[in-house]
Formats: structure tokens, C-alpha cells, sequence
């Protein structure tokens, strides 16, 4: 069975609600809507305080080449347009809506049909999809339509689609794929198109064999397109391991995948690919896993972008009394959250609860060097080197030593048996070496 | 009071040997008993005191660019003249350091406050400073050598501890015991001088 | 004298002259000719290496005032105005008198006045915790006490208060400003130490609206702008909900810090008020 | 309800910690440990519980009273040093040259450099050198195994048959002729020999190996390296001259080799971090071993040849990078 | 008062000068020390040949070269009342732990050793360094053997000396040395009082 070669490491599944069917989310009150939901340049709001809008209307427009619009997920009355505390702890610039019923904009097809006859023209694909808001949907946000548009001189030949959720109790994309498998299938195809290639890949981690089953049987309807099972192994997800598991290629240190033929996107991005094009409807809403061990229900839910954390949670049966720590994303690379009622973005792909016996860190010792976060870095990179040149703030050693290849996958920190703060100092490391590559850049 | 200050910073503030890491040839070579040491030590104070007070003396006669050529003569002619005085009168001292006492010339303790110190200084300082720190770099060989005697072979000054026993460790007669004595006298000198200071 | 004598006589004397003729030709051949005095200026400053006269160490700077010749715009702020006055007795120039510095920290967010409202676990560090969150207190400008500040001192002159979580400046500090770069969130600043080491500044630099700051910090500055009214000299600017006291046009008059509803305005090293009116704390506009 | 935490990700830690890899390599020394007990008896015991209990009272004492730090005795470290210290000394060592030896190996050779993790020697072997260093007539005299005993005094003690071999040599015999001087091989595998107290069971260090390697403790590259370089370099001297070289299969099972490929030079502190630094790094142990046992004074190489290892680790580090994940390969 | 410039003439005279003084005082003191240092080094020498022979008046010295090459060997015939009473030879060899040994071996005239005493060598302090007569009393084996009948080798090598423990290297080289002074003895000197009863010299 196919797997990327250096490094990796096989954290316990503990994949909880692989089981619960993906339910509607009922709509919240208020929906908090970020303006930086996506990588790149925030959105400028184009309604104002007391503007009434339609569910896919869009409220903000991302003018700038990496960017994404944001439409309103629900109709109602612009509330405010403030600064918010968001996933990241901060407060950013959100739009505020107070939702009054469940109207949506004209031209959008909210019907379940099939619809498998694609009649958009490649360019219009990608503006239809730059148009619709479409961002990566595995949680790095990048702007789906710069990825569909292959820069001059380059060409794809492969499109990989990232079934592989290799997070531990995540199961969003696996629900997806065993749910909405066809209109997921169809967005490849869109994709496809658009790129230009004739061949996509679908990788799936074999503990989803459900998934591959049902994707096998629908395959053959869709030609070009491929189903590979891959070992399970983390993080199988990054987009660079899972190029190198799939068709062999390395991606060039600071490089994109287009640089070796590739275009990734998760399964998620397809479907909102399909969505986007073949309905006419932008991203509002994703799956959402609520899991952890605590929790009474682990679901997956369909929720509308901006609603808050804790109506999930709420929905999953309430915040259990142990809590010690919720979190944003997967538990290997997803952020701890401040405050639960932070609001649901594009790139949240579960919210996931901690008992409090489980929340701490183990307590630190000294480095051993046993090298085992050197034998497991999927970068071949060498985190307790790295830690160290960073806390010591010897940062040109950092660029040398390649920090900026690290995909802060964390696991340098799930493997160290010291307890070290690896990733923390690295993650540090590298912010300070890629401020200093820029200055020099300028 | 100066004075005193110059003549006392050499034991522990400034010892040449543990903190400022001079003349660690000799340190290491010689220091396998504490009479080795202390002879050693005593052979170096009168070289340093002779060249200091020569190099005081005659500093302003000296044009800039022959002073580190001057220096060496002098100092040459001193440890040249400890030699033969001592192959003379105290040949048994002589066997014993006799390789050593030539590899004076080239001891950077000398050479370092016939530079840094003599070569600004009145004679009075010159030779105060000279005993100072000669007396700071007897002191710090017979420590290390009456450590190394101690524990290589249970004797000091050639007595016996324990009667009867005369094999210690023997690590630390050879090599290897001078420099881990070293270290640790080196982290004993630098707690000290933290205290006082 | 007999032939022993002679012998080495002759024989060392000539070698000790061909020695010095030799050496007055290489002497002569690499002639090197750096200027002396950036020896004896760098012989005079402390030695360092702080980088707070933003060059690379003493050294630079004694390579960059012999260059320039002048003491314009160079100063050593761990010497001071004491070794720059020596520098120029040396060089012959004129040493502007400047004043005395001294950091402060600008933020009274200690565990009591902003209560934490989250745990933080990790690497403990400002560095990291900046990037992770708004910090335990919630407040997105206020110290995190984590001490990156106090690691970067290299003269000993900062600690942490371990009750309040703040660091606190000593009297010896030399304003270098390692601490103001360690810093992630600017909070510490080079202000003017002020005659007989008496200062006022606010000690507030969170721009959120009053409100929302109140809510995470007994003592932020809401800027609701009573102390600029106050302020009989300009001295204070009210700027993003934020008031900033100008340190060059404060007078250390003592009128501000009794206006302030929510105690942000710090004054140090004064005498005790006789009596202090009670300061009111009205609630602050959301 | 309680305050949440916040912390960077992951949120999620292996099981893994410093003392249960400790206690796991302590595990896999028991089969060694119970072959010298029923060749050397008492004394072994004695020997053993001695360094541990003393490297245990030395580490508390240094970092409850010299470094007023916290104390980790308890972490596994010591009563690691302390088993492997026991386990490279004869087993008729007077007890009080054992307790220099841990005092050596604690003080010296680990806090000195900071504590667990920051030693750049291994702190058994640095020990055992400074007791082979300072007490050779003790350190040379290795008690001739028997059945078990309690006796702890009159150990008859004789060569180790690689100081048969060696002396032999070296005085123009044949190794022919002097290998019936020594037990059989299989003998010598099952540890019925003269040597150290818990190197003498090739096979028992081997069992101990193999879990740790399914433990994942060590991996394989340093061992199999080490060794391999020794059977190699071994093998090519024994083809030149079998009569004068010894073939590497005597090599590879007696003296300290064993014990020396599976936990000295596995030792994670101060081994290599990447892969084809371990290989190097093992490869260059069994070349020095191999010398020092030939053409060095020594009969026995191993404890030097680690010790020497050792110190090029930084410069191994250094020079062996793992391999970078999209790094262009050099030269093909 | 100032420094002096850095002048050619400057510099040639004071380096001539500061030489010049230093070699005259040296040559001084070297001529005040000579005799002492001649005398204790006759006096050292004098010591270690005393305490390998009997009691003597008068001391002859010859160098012979060893039969199996490499530096010659120096003979001190001692003679009392003008009678041979033992001959001290200075014998080395290279085979030490650390490099060369010297010693000083005394025969009877008939071949016998008196007693053996090491000059100079480098050997491990603690170990080799046992052939040492202040550290350790092995070297008293040697005491009155006949390397005829006796076989010079330490027991290891089928020999009748006793080894020193973990030292055997040198125990060794001093029974080599030993052998060399009487090989060299035996042939120039032990052969001639056999044919001639006393040797002429």
C-alpha cells in the first residue's frame, strides 16, 4: 500500500463520529462573519450597518489576486461591522448579522439533483469559483481559484484530490465522501476541466474503507478519475507528503506543487467546487465534526459559515463539565480556542473537546536526543535543532537549517518524550526567519 | 593600599592559572605532586619578578616595535639563568622539572604581564604585581598538584596519608587527572571569585 | 672576559641587530595606518556591545565617531552623557549634554487588575504566546509575562514581579533597549528619566474602544480624553482611544494622574499626595 | 466551569516519556543480568546493586545540594548508569572502587555537562575508563566463572580470552594453538567466560536487543553497523594471516562487544540523530574497536573506541543531515 | 618621559644592546654554574654506579658496542685496592611502555649481577614505574642471579623473572636491557677473564 516514505508518525485515531450521518445545523441567532477567513488579504465589507441581506448575498469582496469573497450565510440585518474575537484569539474585523428567517439570494439552486453536465467554460469555471468564495477547504484556506489557474510555463497533469484525513477524530470529509460522493465526483471533473488534465487521484487513508468502497462502485462513471487507499500514516494530508505518496514526485524546498505537474484539493473543495458551479451557490456553509472523548454525541454537521462555536457544541450535546480545552481543527494541527463562541469559519473542519486530564503537557525535561523528532519529521527536517537555534534567536542558522520548510504539522511535539515545546519554539523560529527573508528580500 | 590590591588580585581575583588561564603548559605538565607545584610556581615568580622589574625598568628606552624582541631576550636570560642555577645547586628539583623549566621562556604568564602590566607601570608595581601574581600561580600549581598527589597517590609533600598505601588513583598522576583536576579547580576559583566579588 | 663570553656576546648581539633590521624593514613594508584614536574611544566606552546606540557594538561606534569626527546624533546609553564627555575631552569635540533615559513599562495588566481567562501551556515564552493568542488576560496589547523582556537584559536591571506577572525596571537600567526589541508587544519604551528620576506616563497601550478594554483590564486607558483637558501643556495626545503623554513637553505638573477614572496614568519616585481626592470610577462608554 | 487552556498544537502526546524508555532498556538488561548472576554469583550482585544504589545517591545528592535543582533520580537515568556500570567492571571489584566509579560517572561524566541529555560521554563507559585508568591491577583481574556461589572472597580470577588470545600473539603463538585455551564457542556465547560482569552472554545481550528494538528503544542502524564493521574488518585480518588474526566470530562474541553495539553506543545522548550519521558513527566504533584490539595495548577496545565516537558526534551531526524532503540530490 | 620613536637606529641599537647584556650575563652566570653542574653530574653518576657494585677506590670506563648493534654501552670497571670488584654498565632499551629506558646493571666479575638500579624513563607512574627502586623493591629480584643460568624473561615468556603486575610491557624491557648489558658484557668482557684469567685494560 502506497504511503510517503520520510518520516510520519501514527497518532490513535479515536475517530468518534465516523459513524454519525451529517446533519443540518439549525440556524443561530446572530452569525458572526470573520473578513479574514481565507490566507491572503482580508475582504472589504460591501454592506453596511443595517443593510438587510439574502443567505448567498455577498458582503464582502476580496479585491485583492489572493483573496476570497465572503457572501452571507443567512438572511437577515447587518447588525455591525466590529472587530470580533475569532478563532484566533484575537479580535479581527467581522461582520455581525441578526438573522430573520431563511431567504436566499435569487439564481441559486438549492435542490438536490444531480447535475452532471458541466457547460461552463474553463475560465469561466475559475471566475465562477473565484466569484462563489471558494477557499481550501483542509483548513489552510488558500484561495481555490488561484490554485486552478496553472501560472504561464507551467503545466498540470495530475490532479490529486485529498481524501486522506489523516487528522485523528476528524471525520468530515469522510462523511462527505460516503454522502455526497457523487456531487464531490462531479467537482473533480469541474476541476479537471479547468486544469485541463485528464487524470485526478483520490486519495483515502484505508481506516476510511467504507469510503473507498462506495468511491470505488461510483468511479467507473467518471472517467480519469481514480481512487488510491493509502497506509494510514500522519500527516498523509500535507499536501507535499500526499504528492509523494500518490504519484512519487517531490516538490522542489519552497517550491509549489505545480512545479512537478500537481494541483491539490480536498475532497471539501470539490464539493464546494460543484456547488459554486453547478448551482450557482457560494460558500456559506461546510461539515463540521463535533468530537472529543467527553462529548455526548459526536456529530457532523452541516453549519453555515459564521454561526458560533458553542451552537455546535450545544448540538453535540453540551459542553461536558471536564472540559479542559477546545480546539479548533484536528488535534494535531488545530488551534486551542479562548473563547467558545468564536464563530464557525470557512476552514473549520471540526471542533474537537478535551477532558481536562488530557489538556496538559507532559512535563519537560531535558532533550535526551534521541532523535526520534528527526526520524519522524516529514520534511527531514531536525526540530530539536531547529527549537534550539530558535529560542537561542540564531535565525540566519534557522534559514540554513531550512525552517521555513517546516508544515508545522506537530509531530516533532507528539513524539518528543521530553515533553519539549519543539514546535512552539520552531513555529517562532520560523515567523522571526521569514521576517528577516523578507526585509532582505525588499 | 594600591599596592595591596595589585599584590592580592593575583590570588584569587585574577589568578593566572584558574581564571585568567594562563601558563597551563606548566600547570598541567608538572603538577604531579605538590612539591613539583610549589617549585615550578617558585621558579616562574622569580622569572616574572626579574623580567617585570627589567621590563619596568628599561620600558621608556624601549622603541615600540623591538619591545616584544626585548622582552623575550630578557625573559630568555632569566629562565636561562634559573636553569643553570638550579642544575647547579638543586639538581634533584632539576630532574624532576627539567623539561619544564626552558618552556618557561614560552609561559604566556611572563610574556602576558611584562606586556600588559610592566611595560605601563612604575618598578614598584611592576614588581609588586610580579609577586602577586607569581605567588597566585604558586599557590594554584601546589593546589593542583597537592590534589593530584592526594588522590594519585595518598601522600602530600611526599608524607603519607595512609601509611602503607601508596597506590592511589592513578588517573590522577597521569594526564588525564591534571586536567579534570583543572576543571574543577577552575569551577571552585570562579564560585570563589563570585563570592568575594 | 674570556672566550665563552665573547663568543655569545658577539653571537647574540648580531643576531639580536639583524632581528632589528629586519624588522624595521618589515615595519617599514606594512605600515598599517588605522587611525589611533578609534583604539583609545573604544577604550573608553563600557565595552558592552549592547547594541543601544544601534550599532553593531563599542567598537563600531568608536570606528563611526572618529569617521564622522563629531558627536552628532551618537550616544552610548550605558555610558551616558559621562563617557561621551570623555569621549570628547579625547577627540577635542563638543559632547551635547543629552538627557538621561530609562525604560518603563507600559502596562499595569497584573493577574488581579486583568483576571486570566484562559490557561496558556507551552514554551514559555512572549515570542510564542504573541503568536498564539490575545494572552491569558484576553487583552491583545498587555504583557504576557512570560519575561522575554527580562532574558534580554544583559545588565541585570529588569525582573518579573512574580505576584503581579509584570516586569519591573530597575534604577540601573542603561536604556539599551534590548527589551524594547525582546518585547513582542512594544510595551516597554525609552522614555526621558525625568528630574530626580520622577516620571508620569500612561501605563496603558491597548486601542481597543474603552469598553471592550474594560472588560479585560480594571486599569486601561479608555480614552475618554479627561487628561487632556487636564493637561495644561499639550503634552497629552488621545489617539485610537489611547492617551500618549509627550515626555518632552510634560512637565511632571501631577494634574493628570488624579483625573484619570481607571488609575492608567502612572507617576513615579514623587512624594506621597497629601491628600489624594478620591478618584471616581465612572463607568466607561461602551 | 475551569478556565480552558490554550497551548499550540498538537494537542495530542504519545505515551512515550524519558523514564519508560529508561525502564524499558533496565527491562531488557534482565536476561544479562541473570547470566552473571549464575556465573559470578553474590559478587555480581553485590556489584550491581552497588553502582545503581549508588548512582542514585550521588545524583540526588548533586542536584539536591550542589545544583539545588530538582531532583530526578527517579527519571531512570541513574539506575540506568549505574546497571551498565555494574555491568563493564569485574565482578571481583572491591565495592568501594564501584562507588568512585558511579561518583565518576554521575558527577563527572553527566552533571558536570548539565545533567541527562547534555553529557557528551557516556557516563558508564567514561567511568569505567577512569576505574580502568586509576585501578589497573583491579580492573584487569576478571573472576573465572563458575556455577552460582555466595562467595565473595578467593574468586579465582584468569585472562579473558581475549587477553589469551592478545598475549598469545603477541608472543609469536599461533592462534590455532591458543584457541583451545579458551572455551568452546558456544560456550563463550552462553557467557562461560572470563570478563566483566554482564558482557560475558553474547546471546543474553542479544535477547535484551531485540526488545528494545521492537520497543523501539534503539533502532537498528548502530548495532548492525558496529558489528557489521568489526566482522568485516575482523574478516579481512583473519584472511590475511589466520594465524596470527583471530576470526571475527570470536571477535564478535567475546569481551565487552556485545554489550558495547546494543547499549553503550546506543546510548541516545551521545549518539549520532540521523541515519547515516548512526552508520558512520557505528562504523567508525567497530574500525577503532578492531584497532585497539589488535594493534592497540589493550586487549579489549570497545569502552575506548565508544568514548572516542563520542566526541565526533557533534561533528557526525553536522556533516550527516537527514535527508530533506524535496532537497535536489547531489551527484545523482 | 617618553617613549623612544621607532627609528632604524633606534631599534638596531637597543635590540643590539638588550642582546648584548643578556648574553654577557648569561655567559657570566654559565661560568659561575659550570663547575657546580659538572660536579653534580659526576656526583649523580658517581651515586648510581656506587650502588650497583661493591665498594671501590678508582673507576675505569670503556664503551663497547652491544652484539646486536644499535648506541654503545658504557663500562665502569671499579676497581679496590686496583682489583676488579664489579663493572657497572650503562645499558638501555627501546622496548618500554613509553619509549626508552636506561639503567644502570653491576656485575660481578664473574658474571653475577650485583644489583640494578633504572636511570631515566617514561614508563606509567604508578605502574611501570615500579622498576623504580624507591617505589617498589622488584627490582631487588635481580639481586645476585646469573643471567647463565637464569633465564632473563619474565615468567609469561617462560622466563624466571617475576612479571609486574599490569605492567608486564615493562617488566620486559627491563629484563631486555638486562640481557643487552650482559650479552655485551659476555662478549667483550667475560670472555677475556675466562681465557685470560684477569682482564688486561
Amino acid at each position: 500500500m502506497k504511503t510517503f516514505k520520510l518520516g510520519g508518525v501514527h497518532p490513535p485515531e479515536n475517530k468518534l463520529s465516523q459513524s454519525a450521518a451529517i446533519e443540518v445545523l439549525p440556524l443561530p441567532e446572530t452569525v458572526t462573519i470573520p473578513l479574514s477567513q481565507h490566507l491572503g488579504v482580508p475582504a472589504n465589507p460591501v454592506v453596511k450597518k443595517g443593510d438587510s441581506v439574502k443567505a448567498g448575498q455577498l458582503i464582502a469582496k476580496g479585491e485583492a489576486f489572493i483573496s476570497a469573497n465572503i457572501h452571507s450565510s443567512v438572511s437577515g440585518t447587518v447588525q455591525k461591522i466590529d472587530d470580533v474575537v475569532d478563532t484566533s484569539g484575537y479580535r479581527k474585523k467581522a461582520i455581525v448579522i441578526k438573522v430573520e428567517g431563511d431567504i436566499w439570494e435569487d439564481g441559486i439552486d438549492l435542490s438536490k439533483d444531480l447535475v452532471k453536465d458541466i457547460s461552463l467554460s474553463p475560465q469561466e469555471i475559475v471566475s465562477r469559483v473565484n466569484e462563489k468564495g471558494i477557499v481550501g477547504m483542509g483548513g489552510a484556506t488558500f484561495p481555490s481559484h488561484v490554485k486552478l489557474m496553472v501560472p504561464q510555463g507551467k503545466t498540470a497533469d495530475v490532479l490529486i484530490i485529498n481524501g486522506v484525513e489523516c487528522e485523528p477524530y476528524l471525520t468530515s470529509d469522510h462523511r462527505l465522501m460516503l454522502e455526497k460522493a457523487e456531487e464531490m465526483l462531479v467537482g473533480i471533473q469541474i476541476q479537471m476541466k479547468a486544469l485541463n488534465v485528464d487524470r485526478a487521484i483520490i486519495g483515502v487513508e484505508n481506516n476510511k474503507p467504507d469510503a473507498i468502497d462506495h468511491l470505488m462502485k461510483l468511479i467507473p462513471e467518471y472517467p480519469g478519475i481514480s481512487v488510491e487507499p493509502l497506509k494510514v500514516k500522519y500527516p498523509q494530508g500535507g499536501e507535499k507528503q500526499l504528492i509523494k505518496a500518490l504519484v512519487n514526485r517531490e516538490v522542489p524546498s519552497g517550491k509549489l506543487p505545480i512545479e512537478v505537474g500537481c494541483v491539490v484539493h480536498n475532497v471539501g473543495t470539490s464539493f464546494a467546487v460543484y456547488e459554486a458551479v453547478q448551482k450557482n451557490k457560494p460558500l456559506v456553509e461546510r461539515v463540521v465534526t463535533v468530537t472529543g472523548k467527553g462529548v455526548k454525541e459526536p456529530s457532523n454537521f452541516v453549519a453555515r459559515i459564521g454561526t458560533p462555536i458553542a451552537n455546535l457544541i450545544e448540538a453535540a450535546g453540551g459542553i461536558p463539565e471536564n472540559t479542559g480545552k477546545v480546539i479548533n481543527g484536528g488535534p494535531m494541527m488545530g488551534k486551542a480556542l479562548s473563547d467558545i463562541n468564536a464563530p464557525v469559519t470557512k476552514g473549520t473542519s471540526g471542533i474537537l473537546l478535551f477532558p481536562q486530564a488530557e489538556t496538559s503537557r507532559k512535563p519537560v525535561h531535558n532533550c535526551i536526543r534521541c532523535g526520534r523528532c528527526a526520524s519522524i519529521c516529514p520534511m527531514g527536517l531536525e526540530p530539536y535543532l531547529l527549537a534550539v537555534l530558535a529560542s537561542h534567536k540564531r535565525f540566519d542558522d534557522c534559514e540554513t537549517e531550512k525552517v521555513m520548510d517546516c508544515i508545522e504539522c506537530g509531530s516533532c511535539l507528539y513524539i518528543c518524550p521530553s515533553g519539549r515545546p519543539l514546535l512552539d519554539q520552531i513555529r517562532v523560529g520560523k515567523n522571526e526567519t521569514g521576517k528577516m527573508i523578507r526585509l532582505r528580500n525588499r | 593600599m594600591k599596592q595591596w590590591k595589585i599584590f592580592t588580585k593575583g590570588f584569587i581575583k585574577d589568578n593566572p592559572v584558574f581564571i585568567l588561564l594562563l601558563g597551563l603548559c606548566p600547570a598541567l605538565g608538572v603538577t604531579t605532586s605538590a612539591f613539583n607545584g610549589l617549585g615550578m610556581g617558585l621558579a616562574t615568580t622569580f622569572v616574572l619578578l626579574g623580567s617585570n622589574t627589567v621590563v619596568s625598568i628599561i620600558k621608556n628606552v624601549i622603541p615600540n616595535k623591538v619591545r616584544i624582541p626585548s622582552f623575550i631576550v630578557i625573559i630568555a636570560s632569566f629562565v636561562t639563568i634559573v636553569q643553570l642555577t638550579m642544575e647547579a645547586f638543586l639538581p634533584d628539583l632539576f630532574e624532576s622539572l627539567g623539561l619544564f623549566i626552558p618552556l618557561i621562556v614560552v609561559n604566556c604568564l611572563v610574556m602576558g604581564r611584562a606586556e600588559a602590566f610592566a611595560s605601563k607601570n612604575n618598578i614598584g608595581s611592576s614588581i609588586v604585581d610580579a609577586l602577586g601574581m607569581g605567588l597566585g600561580f604558586t599557590l594554584a600549581l601546589t593546589m593542583l598538584g597537592g590534589l593530584r598527589e592526594i588522590l594519585g597517590a595518598y601522600s602530600i609533600f611526599g608524607i603519607q596519608l595512609i601509611p602503607g598505601v601508596t597506590d592511589g588513583m592513578l588517573v590522577f598522576v597521569l594526564a588525564p587527572g591534571a586536567f579534570i583536576g583543572m576543571g574543577y579547580l577552575i569551577i571552585l576559583f570562579n564560585y570563589l571569585k563570585k563570592k568575594t566579588a | 672576559m674570556n672566550e665563552i663570553t665573547l663568543i655569545s656576546v658577539i653571537s647574540l648581539g648580531s643576531l639580536g641587530t639583524i632581528a632589528a633590521i629586519i624588522l624595521y624593514m618589515v615595519a617599514q613594508k606594512f605600515k598599517v595606518i588605522e587611525d589611533p584614536r578609534i583604539d583609545i574611544v573604544a577604550d573608553k566606552l563600557p565595552g558592552a556591545n549592547c547594541g543601544g546606540c544601534g550599532l553593531a557594538g563599542c567598537r563600531a561606534l568608536a570606528e563611526e565617531i572618529v569617521k564622522k569626527e563629531s558627536l552628532e546624533g551618537m550616544s552610548c546609553p550605558p555610558g551616558g552623557n559621562e563617557v561621551m564627555g570623555e569621549i570628547a575631552k579625547v577627540l577635542g569635540l563638543e559632547a551635547k549634554e543629552q538627557d538621561p533615559t530609562i525604560a518603563v513599562v507600559r502596562c499595569s495588566g497584573s493577574r488581579e487588575n486583568a483576571p486570566p481567562k484562559v490557561k496558556y501551556e507551552g514554551d514559555m515564552t512572549c515570542a510564542f504566546a504573541h503568536n498564539l493568542f490575545a494572552g491569558e488576560g484576553g487583552c491583545p496589547k498587555g504583557c504576557l509575562s512570560y519575561g522575554d523582556c527580562v532574558a534580554s537584559c544583559d545588565f541585570d536591571a529588569m525582573y518579573m514581579d512574580h505576584k503581579t506577572g509584570l516586569p519591573v525596571i530597575k534604577d540601573n537600567c542603561v536604556s539599551c533597549g534590548a527589551c524594547v526589541k525582546a518585547c513582542p508587544r512594544s510595551i516597554i519604551e525609552i522614555r526621558k528619566r525625568g528630574k530626580k528620576d520622577r516620571r508620569i506616563f500612561v501605563s496603558c497601550i491597548n486601542v481597543e474602544k474603552g469598553g471592550v478594554a474594560r472588560k479585560n483590564c480594571q486599569v486601561a486607558c479608555i480614552g475618554c480624553g479627561k487628561c487632556v483637558k487636564e493637561c495644561k501643556f499639550d503634552a497629552i495626545t488621545l489617539e485610537n482611544n489611547l492617551a500618549y503623554i509627550d515626555f518632552n513637553k510634560c512637565t511632571l505638573c501631577r494634574k493628570c494622574p488624579p483625573v484619570c477614572p481607571t488609575n492608567a496614568i502612572h507617576e513615579l519616585n514623587f512624594p506621597p499626595r497629601r491628600q489624594r481626592p478620591e478618584t471616581k470610577a465612572e463607568p466607561a462608554e461602551a | 466551569m475551569n478556565l480552558l487552556t490554550v497551548s499550540g498544537s498538537p494537542h495530542v502526546y504519545t505515551e512515550e516519556s524519558v523514564s519508560k524508555i529508561m525502564y524499558g532498556v533496565l527491562f531488557s538488561l534482565i536476561p544479562a543480568a541473570l547470566v552473571s548472576f549464575y556465573f559470578f554469583g553474590l559478587a555480581a550482585i553485590m556489584v550491581t546493586l552497588t553502582a545503581i544504589v549508588s548512582c542514585m545517591f550521588f545524583e540526588f545528592i548533586i542536584q539536591k545540594y550542589l545544583i539545588k535543582g530538582p531532583v530526578t533520580i527517579f527519571d531512570g537515568s541513574a539506575v540506568i548508569t549505574g546497571a551498565l556500570l555494574a555491568f563493564i567492571v569485574p565482578a571481583s571489584l572491591p565495592l568501594w572502587m564501584v562507588v568512585i566509579g558511579s561518583l565518576v560517572s554521575i558527577g563527572m561524566a553527566k552533571m558536570t555537562f548539565g545533567g541527562l541529555g547534555k553529557n557528551i560521554f557516556n557516563p558508564a563507559l567514561v567511568g569505567r575508563v577512569f576505574l580502568m585508568i586509576s585501578f589497573p591491577v583491579e580492573m584487569n583481574m576478571y573472576p573465572k566463572p563458575t556455577s552460582f556461589s555466595t562467595q565473595l572472597t578467593d574468586i579465582i580470577t584468569g585472562p579473558t580470552p581475549l587477553a589469551v588470545v592478545k598475549e598469545g600473539v603477541a608472543q609469536g603463538e599461533k592462534v590455532s594453538d591458543l584457541l583451545p585455551e579458551v572455551p568452546e564457542y558456544v560456550s563463550l556465547l552462553m557467557g562461560n567466560m572470563g570478563g566483566s560482569v554482564g558482557e560475558i552472554s553474547a546471546l543474553a545481550i542479544l535477547l535484551g536487543g531485540i526488545y528494545m528494538l521492537i520497543r523501539k528503544i534503539i533502532t537498528w542502524e548502530i548495532p548492525a553497523s558496529y558489528l557489521g564493521s568489526v566482522m568485516i574488518l575482523a574478516g579481512i585480518l583473519w584472511m590475511i594471516d589466520p594465524e596470527v588474526y583471530v576470526d571475527p566470530l570470536f571477535h564478535l562474541i567475546t569481551g565487552g562487544l556485545m554489550l558495547g553495539a546494543i547499549y553503550m553506543a546506543t546510548d541516545m545522548v551521545t549518539s549520532p540523530m540521523s541515519r547515516w550519521g548512526m552508520i558512520v558513527y557505528g562504523i567508525g566504533c567497530g574500525f577503532l574497536t578492531i584497532v585497539i584490539r589488535i594493534f592497540g595495548a589493550y586487549p579489549e577496545g570497545v569502552a575506548f573506541a565508544i568514548l572516542i565516537m563520542n566526541a565526533f558526534v557533534p561533528l557526525i551531526n553536522r556533516g550527516f543531515k537527514p535527508k530533506r524532503f524535496g532537497e535536489e540530490v547531489k551527484n545523482g | 618621559m617618553a617613549k623612544k620613536e621607532s627609528t632604524f637606529i633606534n631599534m638596531v641599537l637597543t635590540l643590539f644592546l638588550v642582546t648584548a647584556a643578556a648574553s654577557f650575563t648569561l655567559a657570566t652566570v654559565y661560568n659561575l654554574t659550570a663547575e657546580p653542574i659538572a660536579q653534580a653530574r659526576e656526583a649523580k653518576r658517581q651515586f648510581a654506579i656506587s650502588q650497583v657494585v661493591p665498594e671501590f677506590d678508582r673507576l675505569e670506563s670503556k664503551n663497547f658496542l652491544p652484539p646486536d648493534g644499535g648506541d654503545s654501552l658504557e663500562f665502569n670497571f671499579a676497581y679496590m685496592n686496583n682489583e676488579l670488584v664489579g663493572i657497572a654498565v650503562n645499558t638501555w632499551t627501546n622496548r618500554g611502555y613509553s619509549g626508552r629506558i636506561t639503567a644502570m646493571v653491576g656485575f660481578y666479575p664473574d658474571g653475577r649481577i650485583f644489583d640494578v638500579v633504572h636511570l631515566q624513563h617514561k614508563e606509567t607512574p604508578g605502574l611501570g614505574d615500579k622498576i623504580d627502586k624507591s617505589k617498589s623493591d622488584w627490582s631487588d629480584q635481580f639481586k645476585g642471579i646469573d643471567p647463565e643460568t637464569t633465564t632473563l624473561k619474565v615468567r609469561k615468556d617462560n622466563g624466571d623473572i617475576d612479571a609486574i603486575t599490569a605492567a608486564t610491557i615493562t617488566a620486559r624491557a627491563y629484563c631486555d636491557a638486562i640481557q643487552r648489558a650482559y650479552d655485551t658484557f659476555a662478549d667483550h668482557v667475560l670472555s677475556q677473564t675466562k681465557q685470560e684469567g684477569e682482564p688486561e685494560l
